[in-house]
């Protein structure tokens, strides 16, 4: 990508674009009425995060008893898609902050879409701490808040590290992808009429695009993705020593914080492709998301895979070469034990198929980056599956070994999961330009009367 | 300054809006402010802008964060001192994550808060002079300057044939 | 002293005090009462436990026990130290006899059958019909279980008085024992066996640590026999018989015989020893048959293993026990005959085992007596039978048509107290008091007698009275005097005569005394007397049996070690969920087989099959075992009940229905080893409901065993080696260089964490140390603990799941296990417990400092400030660590088949500990209540908290003395003195350095294990 | 312009709430049913014990009622035997004393236990040793507050909350482990 941050100005993937406002308008219209497919999936995201609210309920009054886990296997299928939510998060802030500061020049049309994604998935993963604890109406206790009894939690806790990240993830990530809206709101203001207009003029706070706002506003802008930067980074790593800090053989791996932050970009990225293959497809936004786009986006994946690929060989291979006894039995089960299916999901999904990432067709053919893209979320979720359950069934105890079978209120919880998350991204579709409208125009031509000026060729995106 | 008096012109280009922006300020009129739909930094250069005070305001909140972070886990552990794992009471490691998540928090904050501040966002008062087409595709230029010398802005302003110019009595943008 | 009960006046509310009648985290209860005392009983306090005297009513071998009271209600049973038999411990069933006095499904009081139902009516007809109903039966019966000597004494009294007989009836009938006892020496007795005097122990398949005899007495002196000690010496155990019960499992070598060979095995020594038999005296010629080359063939062992064995045999002292049930076969007294004659010519007779001193169960009917009962019924003589302490209908196999000719008498009489197979063909039922609310004795060996006697006023919701008051009125309404008012009255003039024997002037005194004590030792048993050999009278054939059916694959049905012959007390959750010592199964019943048989049948745990005999068939799972040989299946008794309560019907099958009735020519007992059966898999699966997730150890330091050889050559370079051995092999292959495990239990906390409270040198850390060389795997522990701490049971779907709650997970590994030869046997039991490490993987997960270190040392959990991550749970390297996954606590289960504690079973709840909800994890505390009221105590005396003072639960109730507790720092303690030992080991601790505060002493095998075996 | 502000003000107070809220809870945590924060009680008793006759004019030691309060977890609540060990004799100057004595003797005749209502009650969860307090020379008074003046038994420093306890622990420099109250 950095070869990429080098290209002048234009060169970027938006041949087809020319007029500044052409923008506002092909962005803008996104923002219409509605369709009956949007009102249907709506429909089903609500039937979803219903089963998610009936199934908690089950869980609450009867006991959290009602899930298959047990002992030895004491976390399951929440903590999985609580760990596979938090990776989705953060392609979002990876793309918009990190190729932010690396000028990546194809990250303007993706990353709002990125960013909302991010947003609403920390707010996914967020339900799950809870969904989990055996008395959620102690969670609480959790927070260091001043109380009665004189009583702080516990700060050596991975699980109190996590209330943090996740929490200060969530915040700056909002923040940030607000901040990113404020201009394309006060755009969309402009362009619209009666109650919307209304909605816009709050929400945008009354921007107007003087020179002083634009000014602090792009300093304001780098800023923040230098603090997200670092930030995206620990907060997985921070998930990952949920597992690496205990003893338990299969997570008490030194490489698990870099292991973790690759799937969680690799994860991340693919649900972007998922995600921003049909919004172009309905929203007619060929000429923003361009194959070129998705090519990018394919690399990324590539190069994470290999990553990710390569922390799973590492793992056998210690597990075999340190010659502890214990270690060895758990990856030999994880290969060839009860969970054989599960591992090899792992390895096929996230491993073997995006070796087709190499081929500048399957790249550059949207409907294969689609299919694959659907391949790596489903193969994410199984590693985290294989890593939580297939390390607990089978510890140091040979006369406490065990097996999980999720039941059905687990999965009723984990599929509404995803309608919550659908839920919010519908919304965010219809009510937030999808493509970011002020920075796209930094990288389409600058409207010269006369030759552009000498200096004219600097950087897009440096606000 | 009740007697002041500013005009708007909005630009189809850019380099029409940079050298209209140049000229006033050569022309010592300097109560200048532009409409860009986007940060076009030619223009800024020409307003000749420095250092935003923004970054003050990360690197204050980011120290306070990581110090606050650091200061509360210690805080709590002595509050009510209890063993776990055979560690110290003061388990420093652990409490190096929670402060360099406060760290980010306030850091990520307080930027905010400056860029309100310095920007002085959010903006309460009626627009009027404003032009929606500034945030489509237009650059607009507003001056204000004593009555005596009107004329000479707006001469400036004509020459780079703006799509449109506009009067405005009051002055108010340049009241805050 | 009648108003002995009304100084026991029962608190009509319970929660009085405090805690235990709720649940954690929220208060349910609206206004709460306090009921004060009318009057205030002298010995009570409230908040204070109580305690009285009394003898275990569970089985003949009467443990005397210690019964804990708070506020009138029984709360805990434990053994009465000063007792001959318990010795202070008590096994799974003597706990579980708290669940029996709480039953939900006791009667309500007396039934009588009307129109084909039992419906209530009151006492005082009840006793008017069975007085009515025995005048106008002309004659009649009692069919009696074992009963205290006095009890037996009223019941014959009553019998004679009222024109019956009474017959003792017991489904394990000793008979064949005795007779044997008779032939060989004239004494038709149970011979008192003195294991601990013994350093070589055969069994031929006596399971004396589970259900033969008196258990609790014979694992104490088996671990104090075969239990290592300092002067490196060790009594040796060899196993003889076809299926390794958890005795077998206790043994250093197994001879894996032919069923129903024990005669022959035994001989063959007895020929050895004897030289050709020249030393048998009369039994000369016999023995004189019997070489080890002739019966090899027969028996499947190689003639050198048995000479090898009469060798050691023959050094003595020694003690051959047997046949158990494995010997109730059809040449049954001939088995116990050999065995007798073995004994004889090693010489113990008088020196391990006594005749002269005998244990004094009245002698049992064996199936004879049925048989002559059922005759009488047949020809009409007989108008009525009555039924005490005993369940037939249940015991008998149904070959026997008992049933049949027990509903043709006309006049049924029941005295259960709880339903069960039998009463619900009764016409009426007189509900009996459960032995903790009545009045009884025992005497198990001359000299030596204990008094039961009640130690709370009769649970409320059950309106019963003592079969003893009972028998007296109704014989006063037939117009008999039987000399006393009460059965109380009854039992003191009978104790009369022993104080007279002790020359005790006032009998008050006496009394009293033997109230407090329990037990009275007269001593003057007479031991030592080495009687000889006597020309046998009866025909005698000492060749295995022959069996009934086709096929090859013998049926063994055995006693349960959790239910006995199970035909009562059955209906209680702590033992149907207590895992089966050997097969670590619960609730349901299994049929064990040799995974190579299974194998070539292609059959795995869990797969359904159908045995069957000529008597009937069932239908269970099968579990395989390598402990059995492959042409034997075995079966345990006990499952299968239909109406004898909620908790065990429908679990199971009954295994006797497999069985024919036939009594054994000789002594008249009931045939139990008679017959094959035939495999049918049914093609379903189940799961078993196990709490074992592997039987091997997969070479992990879990038990380490040395070798006695290895031991008392150089104990400390043993054990060096033995403790690094698996790093060295780690080191073999590669990386891997653990930490230096810095930090004994006593160091706690190392210097980084000493801080306020934790710096403090004068704290004591509390510590424990486990002996496995002694463990026998029993699992009275995990039945006491679950007792004592209010662990829940959680049902039968739930440890399918893996969901078992036990705070000690009794692990139990093979090392060597062969059923093909004779050979070492090796098999490991570790009494998994919270190891309350020093550097406590589980603590600093916890967001919310629910687990943490107290001070004193130990990891304790916070209940009601558990939020349930489970955390702790995963990262527990033991897996000690049980979860609430539902309330097990509410009278109502939160959903069907769950664990609950339906009203008054809740009575039995501890109000020293808090009882938990759904949500919150829980382990062992170290019995924290009871180290924490022993501090309040000590504070508020002033006093010093002495070494043995605090004793948890488990070890309390250890028959084997294998668990010792402590406070490690002081260096005089027990405790600090067992971790000088050479075998001392930490499980895992060299691995991942969590510095246990329990320290396990290694399993000594006679065999060599290569050092670090694990 | 005024609808951003009623956004903010609705945020402010949905933060406020549950602040509110998440402190209640903790509360309500220790909170018997029938306990009140006041010094009053709406509690009936079924007879009507003036405590200020017995510990305040009669100056009674509270133990001689309270018998196991110094050797036991429990304070001990009188049996009737001890009430009517001075009624049989003492029956009250005016008739509404009269009245309530004559239900104590009633009770004795029926030889039945008084059914008292309880007011002072730790959760379930909460262990509470009277004796090592009574021990440490703490007045029964610093709990249940000046009973010898309380014609009605009043529920004082209710609930009885862990914050309460503690703060004594800390006054008084005695252990806080938690396992000393909780197991």
């Amino acid at each position: 990508m950095a070869t990429a941050t080098k290209e002048p100005r234009g060169a970027v993937p938006h041949p087809d674009l020319t007029q500044l406002d052409q923008v506002n308008r092909d962005v803008l219209k996104t923002l219409g009425k509605p369709g009956l497919v949007w009102w249907l999936m709506l429909g089903l995201c609500i039937a979803g995060i219903g089963m998610l609210g009936v199934s908690w309920g089950i869980q609450i009054v009867q006991g959290i008893g009602v899930t298959g886990l047990t002992s030895p296997v004491g976390w399951g299928v929440y903590i999985t898609t609580f760990v596979f939510w938090v990776g989705i998060a953060h392609s979002g802030t990876l793309i918009s902050a990190i190729l932010f500061l690396f000028r990546a020049p194809w990250r303007q049309s993706i990353y709002r879409a990125a960013e909302a994604m991010t947003v609403f998935a920390v707010m996914t993963a967020g339900l799950f701490p809870l969904i989990h604890v055996g008395r959620v109406w102690h969670a609480y206790w959790l927070i260091p808040y001043p109380n009665s009894r004189f009583l702080w939690p516990n700060f050596r806790s991975p699980l109190v590290w996590d209330v943090f990240a996740v929490t200060t993830y969530f915040t700056v990530s909002a923040t940030f992808f607000y901040l990113g809206t404020i201009p394309d709101l006060a755009a969309a203001r402009d362009a619209a009429n009666g109650f919307r207009k209304k909605l816009y003029k709050v929400i945008s706070l009354g921007w107007r695009g003087t020179d002083r706002e634009w000014h602090h506003f792009g300093k304001a802008y780098i800023f923040l993705a230098a603090l997200a930067t670092p930030l995206v980074l620990s907060v997985h790593s921070v998930v990952s020593w949920d597992f690496a800090v205990s003893i338990v053989p299969g997570w008490h791996a030194t490489i698990f914080a870099p292991y973790f932050v690759a799937g969680a970009i690799f994860s991340g990225v693919a649900m972007v492709i998922t995600l921003t293959v049909p919004i172009r497809k309905v929203f007619g936004l060929e000429a923003y998301l361009t194959t070129k786009h998705y090519d990018a986006m394919a690399k990324l994946c590539l190069l994470t895979s290999m990553i990710v690929f390569y922390a799973y060989l590492s793992e056998f291979f210690m597990a075999w070469y340190s010659g502890e006894e214990v270690e060895r039995a758990a990856f030999w089960a994880r290969l060839f034990g009860h969970y054989w299916w599960a591992t090899w999901i792992m390895l096929v999904c996230n491993g073997l198929v995006p070796i087709m990432l190499w081929f500048k067709r399957v790249r550059y053919s949207i409907p294969a980056l689609f299919t694959i893209s659907i391949f790596v979320n489903i193969g994410m979720w199984f590693e985290r599956y294989v890593i939580i359950v297939t390390s607990l069934h089978h510890e140091y105890e040979p006369f406490a070994w065990g097996v999980y079978r999720p039941s059905m209120v687990e999965m009723g919880i984990m599929v509404g999961s995803f309608a919550w998350f659908g839920f919010w991204f519908l919304l965010f579709t219809r009510l937030i330009p999808v493509v970011a409208i002020a920075e796209l125009k930094e990288v389409i031509p600058t409207p010269m009367r006369g030759a552009a000026p000498a200096h004219a060729g600097g950087e897009g995106g440096e606000g | 300054m009740s007697e002041t008096k500013g005009i708007l012109a909005s630009y189809e280009y850019v380099d029409s809006a940079v050298n209209a922006i140049e000229k006033l300020r050569a022309g010592g009129l300097k109560k200048i402010t532009a409409y860009m739909p986007y940060p076009e930094h030619l223009i800024e250069d020409a307003l000749g802008y420095d250092q935003s005070p923004v970054r003050v305001w990360t690197l204050a909140g980011g120290l306070c964060g990581a110090a606050g972070g650091f200061a509360f886990t210690a805080f709590t552990s002595m509050d009510w001192p209890l063993v776990t794992g055979g560690k110290p009471i003061l388990s420093m490691p652990a409490y190096v994550v929670i402060s360099f998540e406060m760290m980010v928090l306030f850091g990520a904050l307080s930027t905010i808060i400056g860029l309100f501040i310095n920007s002085r966002l959010p903006y309460l008062k009626p627009m009027v002079v404003y032009d929606p087409e500034f945030s489509g595709g237009r650059f607009g230029v507003y001056i204000t300057a004593p009555p005596e010398r009107l004329d000479e802005a707006r001469g400036i302003l004509q020459g780079q044939d703006p799509v449109e110019l506009r009067e405005d009595s009051a002055g108010v943008a340049h009241a805050s | 002293m009648s108003d002995g009960l009304k100084r026991r006046e029962f608190l009509k509310v319970l929660g009085v005090s405090g805690a235990g009648a709720g649940m954690v985290g929220c208060s349910t209860e609206s206004v709460e009462k306090l009921m004060p005392y009318v009057v205030p009983p002298e010995e009570i306090t409230p908040g204070v436990a109580t305690w009285y005297a009394s003898v275990c009513g569970e089985c003949e071998a009467g443990c005397g026990m210690w019964v804990r009271t708070r506020e009138g209600r029984v709360v805990k049973v434990e053994g009465n130290p000063d007792h001959p038999v318990s010795g202070g411990a008590l096994c799974s069933r003597g706990h579980s006899s708290v669940q029996g006095l709480y039953n939900p499904d006791r009667f309500t009081g007396p039934m009588a059958r009307q129109n084909g139902e039992l419906q209530p009516i009151s006492w005082d007809e009840a006793e008017q019909r069975l007085a009515d109903g025995l005048a106008a039966a002309g004659q009649h019966l009692t069919l009696t279980g074992f009963a205290g000597p006095s009890m037996m004494t009223l019941m014959e009294s009553f019998a004679r008085a009222t024109g019956g007989g009474v017959v003792r009836f017991d489904p394990l009938a000793d008979a064949p024992l005795r007779e044997a006892g008779r032939i060989a020496f004239g004494r038709n007795v149970v011979p008192w066996y003195d294991i601990e005097e013994a350093e070589m122990l055969v069994s031929f398949g006596a399971d004396f640590l589970e259900s033969w005899l008196s258990p609790v007495r014979d694992a104490r002196a088996f671990s104090r026999m075969s239990g290592v000690d300092e002067r490196g010496s060790k009594g040796r155990f060899v196993f003889v018989g076809s299926r390794l019960s958890l005795t077998g499992q206790n043994a250093d070598e197994w001879l894996p015989i032919q069923p129903g060979s024990e005669s022959l095995v035994a001989l063959a020594m007895a020929n050895v020893i004897s030289g050709a038999g020249a030393g048998a005296g009369p039994y000369r010629d016999i023995v004189n048959a019997y070489t080890p080359e002739n019966v090899s063939e027969a028996t499947g062992i190689p003639a050198e293993n048995i000479r090898e064995l009469a060798i050691q045999f023959a050094e003595g002292p020694s003690l051959a026990l047997g046949p158990g049930v494995a010997g109730q076969h059809r040449n049954a007294t001939a088995a116990n005959l050999a065995v007798a004659v073995l004994n004889s010519v090693a010489g113990n007779v008088g020196r391990t085992l006594h005749y002269s001193a005998p244990q004094l169960n009245a002698p049992a009917f064996g199936y004879s007596g049925v048989e002559r009962v059922m005759q009488l019924i047949g020809q009409g003589v007989v108008g009525a039978v009555m039924i005490h302490g005993s369940n037939p209908i249940y015991a008998l196999p149904a070959s026997s048509g008992f049933r049949a000719a027990f509903e043709s008498v006309p006049f049924k009489v029941s005295f259960a107290s709880s339903p069960d197979e039998t009463t619900a063909l009764c016409d009426l039922v007189l509900p009996d008091r459960h032995f903790l609310e009545s009045w009884g004795d025992s005497a198990v060996r001359p000299g030596s007698w204990a008094i039961q006697q009640p130690a709370m006023r009769p649970v409320p919701h059950f309106d019963t009275r003592q079969t003893g008051d009972v028998l007296l009125s109704v014989a006063s309404l037939m117009g008999q005097d039987l000399g006393a008012a009460t059965f109380h009255d009854h039992l003191q003039s009978r104790w009369q005569t022993v104080a007279a024997s002790t020359g005790t002037a006032d009998f008050e005194v006496f009394w009293q005394e033997a109230l407090k004590s329990g037990v009275v030792e007269l001593g003057g048993s007479q031991t030592g007397v080495a009687e000889q050999l006597r020309q046998p009278d009866r025909a005698l054939v000492f060749d295995p049996p022959d069996f009934d059916g086709p096929g090859d694959l013998h049926l063994m049905v055995y006693p349960s070690s959790r239910f006995g012959h199970g035909s009562q007390n059955t209906n209680r959750p702590w033992l149907l969920e207590l895992p089966d010592p050997v097969s670590k199964i619960t609730w349901h019943s299994w049929v064990e087989m040799h995974p190579d048989r299974a194998a070539a049948m292609g059959l795995r745990n869990g797969d359904m099959v159908i045995l069957s005999t000529d008597n009937g068939s069932v239908e269970l799972p099968v579990w395989t075992y390598p402990g059995i040989r492959e042409n034997v299946v075995a079966v345990p008794m006990g499952g299968g009940h239909e109406g004898a309560g909620r908790f065990s019907d429908g679990n199971g099958v009954n295994p006797l229905d497999l069985l024919p009735a036939e009594s054994e020519a000789l002594s008249g007992g009931l045939v139990h080893f008679a017959t094959k059966v035939t495999v049918t898999p049914t093609g379903e699966r189940r799961a078993l409901a196990t709490i074992s997730g592997s039987d091997v150890q997969s070479n992990r330091p879990i038990t380490p065993a040395v070798a006695l050889s290895a031991l008392t050559a150089e104990a400390d370079h043993a054990e060096e080696e033995d403790g690094n051995g698996p790093l060295q092999e780690l080191q073999g292959v590669g990386g891997f260089v653990p930490v230096e495990t810095e930090g004994r239990p006593q160091d706690f906390p190392l210097e980084g964490a000493q801080h306020g409270e934790y710096g403090d040198p004068e704290t004591p850390r509390w510590a424990m140390t486990i002996d496995l060389d002694k463990c026998t795997g029993c699992s009275a522990c995990v039945t006491a603990c679950q007792s004592e701490n209010n662990v829940a049971w959680v049902g039968e779907s739930q440890v399918t799941m893996g969901r078992d709650m036990g705070w000690i997970r009794l692990e139990r590994y093979y090392e060597a296990v062969d059923a093909s030869h004779a050979g070492p046997l090796d098999v490991r039991f570790m009494p998994m417990i919270c190891q309350h490490c020093g550097n406590a993987p589980c603590e600093p997960v916890c967001p919310v400092y629910a687990t943490y270190h107290t001070p004193d040392g130990i990891n304790t959990q916070v209940y009601n400030r558990c939020v349930g991550t489970r955390y702790c749970l995963n990262n527990c390297p033991y897996k000690v660590r049980v979860y609430n996954w539902y309330t097990y606590t509410d009278e109502e289960p939160v959903r069907e088949g769950l664990g609950h504690a339906p009203e008054p079973m809740n009575w039995a709840f501890n109000p020293d500990v808090t009882v938990r909800e759904n949500g919150i994890m829980e382990k062992c505390s170290f019995c924290i209540h009871r180290i924490r009221g022993a501090q309040d105590r000590a504070a508020v005396e002033g006093s010093v908290i002495q070494d043995g003072e605090i004793i948890p639960a488990c070890q309390q109730s250890c028959p084997a003395e294998a668990i010792v507790f402590g406070n490690i720092r002081d260096t005089r303690s027990r405790v600090a003195q067992s971790v000088e030992s050479a075998r001392v080991y930490r499980v895992l601790d060299e691995l991942i350095n969590t510095q246990p505060a329990v320290s396990y002493l290694k399993k000594v095998t006679f065999h060599d294990v290569e050092s670090g075996e694990h | 312009m005024t609808k951003r502000w009623i956004g903010a003000l609705i945020v402010a107070l949905a933060t406020l709430g549950s602040l509110v809220f998440v402190q209640t809870q903790d509360s309500s945590e220790t909170q018997e049913p029938e306990a009140t924060n006041g010094a009053t009680t709406d509690v009936v008793q079924p007879i009507a014990f003036p405590h200020n006759v017995h510990a305040g004019i009669d100056r009674i030691d509270c133990q001689y009622c309270h018998f196991s309060a110094e050797r036991s977890v429990d304070a001990g609540i009188p049996p009737v035997r001890t009430c009517i060990g001075c009624h049989q004799i003492i029956g009250g100057t005016d008739e509404r004393q009269q009245a309530e004595i004559a239900k104590v003797r009633e009770y004795w005749t029926n030889q039945e236990p008084i059914p008292w209502v309880r007011i002072y009650k730790v959760a379930d969860h909460v262990h509470f040793p009277h004796m090592r307090h009574i021990a440490a020379q703490v007045d029964c008074a610093e709990c249940h507050g000046p009973v010898q003046e309380m014609g009605v038994l009043a529920e004082v420093n209710q609930p009885l909350s862990m914050g309460w306890c503690v703060s004594c622990h800390i006054e008084r420099d005695v252990s806080r482990d938690c396992s000393v109250c909780h197991y």
